[in-house]
């Protein structure tokens, strides 16, 4: 299990093939990787991500670590970055990995639905003319957890 | 105690961490009596249905008891992934 | 969207990353790879993929057609290999983009159940004593169908 | 017609494609053909179940007409993934 909270951009496609040769025993490895779209009203110039450094490593271990348990995960990755990111960056990713298909994808699912709401970052959207707005956590993003 | 802001709550009180000498027993308490300090506290503290707060980085609630907690801290509904 | 079918490696990693890059507009990217595990009973030592050339490429086009439609996904990617595999090979993937990650999530499960028991495949499992035997469909492989 | 076969189907049939002249009218009737030719295709045959059929490259059932099918696969159930 590998948690990682970082400015710095990261290498998808290297974090994916070492967390997928890493593996082992697994018969199923999913990932899920965010990227900055457009605002959806405007042109969003830049993404400001906020985070409670200490606070969000706790808060995405624990996470991890039920997945791991519920699902009898193999391995789980969770890597999140924070500061300034511009449309078309990857945001963050996550890994599971499972003897099966099911438990990798639905592991996969409940880290995005509890990182989403339970993680401590917020993002602010700042449009090309200035414009700046903290993006407002979705109804159906809380309503998600209780399906877990 | 060390009180921190974040996202639009830091914002509206200004900064992003001070320390506050307090006696309150709650976070509910503790609320009330920055409200009463200055108008930029009131402001930031207006909905509480928009606030969540951490107890020494854990979620909680707005009732918790504040006593042997050394961090608390205030933010909006958190929007990661 | 792109189909592939090979007998040799793909570059799991460097796949991922690509598909990600091209992904204009999607905040989603979900991967999911298969990789060969060991037999439940007894050391597997070779498991061969049998397919069915032509129809192969015709089914898995229509599957990823059919998830790009319903999910309004903007790419979609499945490589599958057949030939001599060993545990630890990765025989697959999937990739889905799409703005949200409830899409991309549900895209790339819909992939993935229908390309079990709908694209023309077969499975044999050698173990290390020389004994073969074609791995035999599951009932919950084609019960999965039934959710879509 | 083309007919071919894959998998353990194609291991108890002995070979992996043929050349078939029939006047079969539905792909039930091809099989019955087949099964009164030889011990191999019956043995092939024995349980339709766990078989299926695709007609000129697309998934198909034992009712389905031949008319115009120039290619006819039998296999068990597909095990991708």
């Amino acid at each position: 299990m590998k948690i990682v909270v970082q400015e710095a951009p990261f290498d998808f496609g290297a974090e994916a093939q070492a967390f997928s040769d890493a593996a082992k025993g697994a018969g199923a490895v999913v990932t899920f990787t965010g990227v900055v779209r457009e605002a959806d009203a405007g042109a969003m110039a830049v993404m400001e991500i906020e985070h409670y450094p200490g606070m969000t490593e706790k808060a995405l271990e624990k996470i991890a670590a039920e997945a791991m348990t519920r699902w009898s995960l193999t391995d789980a990755l969770v890597i999140h970055r924070h500061g300034r990111l511009v449309p078309g960056d990857q945001i963050m990713m996550v890994a599971t990995a499972a003897r099966h298909r099911v438990a990798a994808f639905e592991a996969a699912e409940y880290l995005m639905d509890y990182l989403k709401s339970r993680a401590p970052f917020w993002k602010k959207e700042i449009l090309d003319d200035g414009a700046a707005a903290w993006v407002d956590a979705k109804d159906e993003d809380e309503d998600a957890l209780s399906r877990w | 105690m060390d009180v921190m802001y974040f996202a639009w709550v830091r914002e509206r009180v200004g900064l992003p961490k001070e320390k506050v000498e307090t006696s309150a027993a709650t976070v509910a308490e503790l609320i009330e009596e920055l409200k009463s300090r200055e108008d930029r506290y009131a402001a930031a503290f207006a909905d509480l249905s928009a606030l969540r707060v951490a107890l020494d980085q854990e979620l909680s609630d707005f009732d918790a008891p504040l006593e042997g907690v050394r961090e608390v801290a205030f933010f909006p509904p958190m929007t990661g992934g």
